[in-house]
């Protein structure tokens, strides 16, 4: 069953050099239980993607156009309160610890119970109850709970972080760059969690990362955003296997690899286009070795490969 | 063999811990660098590896003379460098060089292309203005920024941060540098630009530049490196050619690295060795083998004595008391 | 936690400040050019008590000594006779201390409990009308004169309409006469409405602007995001993430402007005829009161200092960062 | 190959530009950089007064139609003070002192900050301690006070001992500003490539650092000329001020002193409204150069 459908979906910042085309038209699906990465370089919008779906865009955001639905409701035509009591409660998002997300000046505890109070209506017991069981769910002593977010280090903060995203047994969690600026082997710890706690749990997640190699090993299904574009979209196995996009190909040639042949790394000319005047036609076209003249005209639309892969460029036709 | 170009020796780095009111009075000290010993030849790259914390990037403000060693022997193309000064020490900089971490951070935001990368000719006092603009122009072709009339006028907000990193190497490259201590330089950049910048780094090495190259990413070090070297809290745990270390890790420290790195294909899966807990606090090191606490195989013997570097032959070394 | 090491560390640094100011005043008012005597000695008196004085104050000492006494003098309460009041300097002085404490106090505490809250509502609505107006207004407010303020209010207030005293604390036939304890506190609260007002006024609009900004880069933090992302109602994330965040840099500041606050409460006392310290050192300075003027400065630096000590330890229950 | 000097030139003028094309957009900055000018007008016009009519000399002006304070009139458009001196005069002449002493105070204290917060932050050390000890205290000072007392004990009412009291007193709040800017600067890596390119300390501190900071100390000058300018009025108005000069808050004082405050509303306001006015000029010019140069504040927009 579809848990979200997001449907040509337009987001865009207001500046005083002209619109930023943040999201420009981006389709895709999460089903119940599934987990699904976004990709993309920094800039490339996928932190608009996850703002936009829970309608916590910053003043100068708007969302032009698209419709995003969560089981069959459409969220862009919620009224602010319902949109407040689903927040949370049934779609949350996990942000970067080493981004400050945890208010400095309350005790970590207290900000997960926050969380719970304002969903259930539960007794003071109760609540402290649940956030124990949050605190033993990800692996972290209950008693730290007394402590301020300084006190912890950054593997903890984003502990606490995944423990204050399940509070309230979210149907979909979205972690947007959860393991960024952690060391190597806190990293594969979180990310170890997160698989474990996905699996026992049972809910959807949707992971954003500009690393492709982490999304690998936990995403049943993948999209690949450039300038503001989904241009690829598929099963993780088979986007691996036979990457359609030139810029999937080069992206997946541009990492080097621990195990297997040491080869030669391909890096793609140029950098990625601004927002303001992204170029015309296919976004790509500037730094595509294969671009024809098409290319620079008319935007590529999806191609279905196989079943569920897809991609945008005219090289497919 | 070839005489090595850089012979590092017992280097160590203490830094003091001042607690609140305390007046200039140390109540400890961070071992950054602990007993830290190793030889690059020329045209060689070690790669130093490890987490925050482990003493990387101390060890290579150590080499460029940004930080005075505590203790301990560097000689570079047979020239002890301690303690020069004044123009010995300017010459050691034509000799030595740095590319550094953070693009954004690294190139001084109110100097355009021209007067950054100009900057060490000027201070060194090496040609006229008309030499000066020709040297810049060959180094900015030389890290790939073409042509370079495009880039000398602009200021660094102007630029990507792929290519101020090329202006930031163009910087270091421009006195001919033999060596060069490079931290984390494409640690902060997408992966489509950063391969640009590792092959970039493999062709100047082939021109007979040497490096330190210093990084938490193991995957990036086996493209780069010929030897690596694992540091844990400010000592070597294990150093060899590039593959054997990846291949045939010995040290549980450096298995449970290896073992961390994803891997970026759904094919292939990784047995996963979890490592419990984070990296100690410096100030406060476990006693015995510093790995002691989060290591699966501890003995009694790791908790009280500090295991030395021993060689697994072929220039496999290894800290580690289960290895005999 | 460690509060009282704190607190102890803190007095010495005021008390190293308050020997600071003693010490530049002893400098500017005994080594400065001139007869040193006539500047803590009434010119108006016979020659034997001038000798008395000379002898008591240690002026036929050498200059080391003199400082020794002066310290020792100051530090025992006692500043010398007034030239202009027939009584002892440090009878003065703490009879006029409470009413600056009354006024100032008053003033700092009902500026900010206006100010911050009003501070939150319009950095809340950032760029509306009533934002840009309040903001305006705060500013012009923050950079008026004092005295000419003070001046059009009285005019205003007691001249025209006759609301309120020209000036002064007390109605003497009230104090005089049989008056309730009530009759008194009324006549008091009568006279320090306007002066109270202006001050109020005053102070209100720094800690508006200071809280809207403080504000303004709250409102940025992640944490709020974090905050709004969890579902909370927008009053919780106003109130309770935002306000109570964007009170620490506000109570940073406030220990820090409450030093040049005490400019705005000098004039306004020197104003509405209040009889404060502010006041009385105006006074005394241009009475060539010497005594009396150095004594009030001492007491009136003594009383920021203090107000300092008070607004950091608020700051250090706020911020559970800080340990001490 | 194009002449670099000519292009660094027009790079410079071309972040003027940016920076007024900023500056341009703050409606609040506008108004207070109209309002100065209109000061510095009349500052500029305040000499041709006397050439106009002796009477009209602000000091020592007598009319001799007039004796005593009166109302505004056709030839003393905004009265005369109790000398039946014209007030008009004296306000244009309380612009140039106002001016005067609030840019030379606020530069040499914004100097002397800019100069001791640099060799704090950079040398660090003992120098640092002893410099931010200092520091600390003379902030915790209550500032008009301190003037009052150091004004009085030196007994020469001149204003330009007012100007150097005043610059003496005001350094502190810069260079704590200026120190932990020079400390964040001298930590970043820009400055270390300085270092390893082998660049001299002289040359760090005034290439890289120094240009660095040179904005945030201009700011801070326009915050200073606020501070200068009221504390000058405040001791003026007390009754310290220079006698032999016509300031603004001399003016008040006279005025308050012979007791016409309540009689002479045509003389109590000019004077103090001048006085806020200029204030508030600086005061928002400072404040929209702050969203210029610190750059934090501006992205909201």
């Amino acid at each position: 069953m579809k848990l979200l459908e997001v449907q040509n979906l337009k987001m865009y910042y207001q500046t005083s050099q002209g619109y930023v085309k943040a999201v420009d038209d981006i389709s895709f699906q999460v089903e119940k239980g599934e987990t699904v990465g976004l990709v993309g370089e920094s800039g490339c919008g996928k932190t608009s993607v996850a703002i936009s779906i829970l309608r916590l865009l910053p003043s100068n955001g708007r969302i032009l156009g698209g419709r995003i639905l969560f089981k069959g409701e459409d969220l862009l035509e919620k009224e602010e309160a319902k949109m407040r009591k689903l927040r949370w409660q049934s779609i949350s998002i996990i942000f970067q610890a080493a981004m400050n997300a945890l208010n400095p000046v309350y005790r970590v505890g207290e900000q997960i119970a926050e969380a719970i109070r304002v969903h259930q209506a539960l007794g003071r017991r109760e609540v402290k109850e649940r956030v124990r069981e949050l605190y033993q769910l990800v692996g972290m002593d209950p008693c730290r709970g007394r402590d301020y977010p300084h006190q912890y280090s950054g593997g903890m903060k984003q502990r606490a972080i995944i423990a204050m995203a399940l509070a309230c047994n979210p149907e979909l969690v979205i972690a947007d760059e959860p393991t960024t600026a952690l060391d190597v082997i806190v990293q594969d710890q979180i990310m170890e969690e997160l698989s474990k706690l996905q699996r026992q749990l049972g809910m959807a997640m949707i992971y954003i990362s500009h690393d492709i190699s982490i999304l690998a090993e936990t995403c049943n299904r993948m999209g690949i955003m450039y300038a503001g574009k989904l241009i690829e979209y598929g099963e993780t196995a088979s986007l691996f296997r036979e990457p359609l996009h030139p810029y999937t190909q080069s992206l997946l040639a541009s990492y080097p690899n621990l195990k297997g042949e040491k080869r030669k790394l391909s890096s793609i000319q140029g950098e990625p286009p601004g927002l303001i005047h992204p170029p015309p036609g296919c976004r790509f076209h500037p730094r595509c070795s294969r671009k024809k003249t098409i290319c620079e005209k008319e935007e590529p639309g999806y191609r279905k490969i196989e079943d569920n892969h897809w991609a945008a460029c005219h090289l497919l036709s | 063999m070839n005489q090595p170009l850089v012979k590092v020796h017992n280097l160590k780095k203490y830094f003091p811990v001042k607690a609140g009111f305390s007046f200039g009075k140390a109540s400890g000290y961070v071992r950054a660098v602990d007993g830290v010993s190793f030889d690059i030849e020329k045209g060689k790259i070690l790669g130093l590896v490890g987490e925050s914390g482990a003493g990387k990037t101390t060890c290579g403000k150590l080499l460029v003379k940004l930080l005075e060693p505590t203790e301990g022997k560097i000689l570079i193309n047979d020239q002890n460098i301690e303690g020069i000064k004044g123009s010995r020490l300017k010459e050691f900089h034509r000799l030595v060089q740095m590319f550094f971490q953070d693009p954004y951070e690294s190139l001084n935001p109110r100097f355009t292309v021209m007067q950054t990368v100009a900057e060490p000719l000027l201070v060194q006092g090496i040609g006229d203005r008309g030499e000066r603009e020709t040297k810049v122009f060959q180094a900015l072709k030389s890290v790939e920024l073409s042509p370079p009339q495009h880039f000398i006028h602009r200021f660094p907000h102007e630029l990507s941060g792929g290519q101020r990193q090329r202006v930031s190497m163009a910087r270091a490259l421009i006195v001919r540098p033999k060596f060069v201590v490079a931290d984390e330089p494409v640690s902060m950049l997408d992966a489509s630009i950063r391969a640009g910048l590792l092959n970039l780094m493999l062709r100047l090495r082939e021109e007979g530049l040497s490096y330190l190259f210093i990084t938490h990413d193991l995957a990036v070090a086996r493209y780069l490196c010929d030897e690596i070297g694992v540091m844990y809290l400010g000592k070597m745990v294990e150093k060899g050619r590039t593959e054997e270390v990846v291949q045939h890790a010995a040290h549980p420290y450096t298995m449970a690295l290896l073992s961390a790195v994803p891997i970026p294909d759904p094919q292939m899966r990784r047995d996963r060795v979890v490592l419990p807990g984070e990296i100690p606090d410096p100030a406060n090191p476990p006693s015995g083998c510093p790995f002691h606490p989060r290591c699966r195989y501890v003995k009694k013997e790791c908790l009280e004595m500090e295991p030395k570097l021993k060689d697994l032959g072929d220039d496999h070394l290894i800290a580690c008391h289960l290895v005999k | 936690m460690n509060l009282a090491k704190f607190i102890l560390g803190r007095s010495l640094q005021i008390a190293l400040a308050l020997f600071i100011i003693m010490t530049l005043l002893f400098v500017l008012f005994r080594v400065m050019p001139g007869d040193p005597a006539s500047m803590i000695m009434d010119p108006k008196m016979p020659p034997e008590a001038k000798e008395l004085i000379r002898h008591q104050f240690g002026l036929d000492k050498p200059l080391l000594l003199q400082y020794w006494y002066y310290l020792k003098n100051t530090l025992r309460g006692n500043f010398g006779r007034s030239f202009y009041y027939p009584e002892p300097v440090f009878e003065i002085v703490m009879r006029k201390l409470p009413n600056t404490i009354l006024l100032f106090t008053t003033a700092v505490i009902l500026s900010y409990s206006l100010g911050l809250p009003l501070g939150k509502a319009i950095a809340w609505k950032r760029g509306t009308r009533l934002e840009v107006g309040a903001t305006t207004v705060g500013l012009f407010f923050y950079t008026i004169f004092i005295p000419w303020f003070g001046l059009i209010m009285i005019w205003v207030f007691s001249y025209k309409l006759g609301w309120f005293p020209i000036g002064g604390m007390l109605t003497p036939e009230i104090w005089s006469g049989q008056a309730t304890s009530l009759e008194k506190l009324l006549d008091i609260l009568y006279h320090l409405a306007l002066p109270l007002f202006v001050l109020t006024l005053l102070f209100f609009a720094g800690s508006m602007l200071l809280m809207r900004n403080s504000m303004l880069e709250t409102l940025r933090e992640d944490y709020i995001v974090t905050a709004r992302a969890k579902g909370l109602p927008e009053k919780i994330v106003r109130d309770r993430h935002a306000a109570r965040n964007a009170m620490l840099p506000v109570v940073t500041a406030l220990s820090l402007s409450l030093a040049f606050s005490m400019n705005g409460g000098v004039l306004t006392e020197t104003v509405f005829s209040w009889p404060g310290l502010g006041r009385t050192l105006v006074e005394a300075v241009l009475n060539h009161d010497y005594p009396l003027a150095q004594a009030a400065f001492l007491l009136l630096s003594a009383f920021v200092l203090f107000a300092n000590l008070v607004a950091d330890i608020l700051y250090a229950y706020l911020d559970p960062r800080i340990k001490y | 190959m194009p002449k670099l000097n000519s292009i660094h030139a027009m790079n410079r003028i071309q972040s003027l530009k940016n920076g007024w094309n900023l500056f341009r957009k703050d409606k609040l900055g506008l108004l207070g950089l109209s309002i100065l000018l209109f000061f510095i007008l009349m500052a500029l016009f305040a000499p041709l007064m006397p050439r106009l009519n002796s009477i009209y000399k602000p000091m020592t002006g007598f009319d001799p139609e007039v004796s005593g304070s009166f109302p505004p009139s056709k030839t003393h458009l905004l009265g005369t003070d109790y000398l039946g001196r014209d007030i008009l005069s004296q306000l244009m002449k309380g612009a140039q002192i106002a001016l005067a002493v609030g840019l030379t105070a606020a530069f040499t204290s914004v100097l002397i900050g800019t100069v001791i917060g640099l060799i704090s932050g950079y040398f660090g050390r003992l120098t640092d301690t002893i410099l931010m000890r200092i520091t600390d205290i003379m902030l915790t000072l209550p500032g008009l006070p301190l003037i009052i007392v150091i004004a009085s004990a030196i007994g020469k009412q001149s204003v330009w001992i007012i100007v150097i009291i005043i610059a003496i007193l005001g350094w502190p709040s810069t260079a704590r500003v200026i120190r932990a800017q020079t400390l964040s600067l001298r930590e970043r890596p820009f400055i270390e490539a300085a270092k390893v390119a082998g660049a001299s300390s002289p040359r760090i501190i005034f290439r890289h650092i120094t240009p660095n900071i040179l904005p945030l100390s201009f700011l801070y000058m326009t915050f200073g000329v606020t501070g200068a300018i009221l504390a000058e009025a405040g001791l003026s108005f007390i009754g310290l001020g220079d006698p032999s000069i016509v300031s603004w808050g001399m003016m008040l004082q006279w005025c308050f002193t012979t007791g016409y405050t309540f009689r002479a509303p045509y003389w109590v306001f000019p004077p103090g409204l001048c006085l806020s006015l200029l204030t508030f000029a600086f005061y928002l010019i400072g404040r929209a150069l702050d969203e210029i140069i610190n750059p934090r504040l501006r992205e909201t927009k």
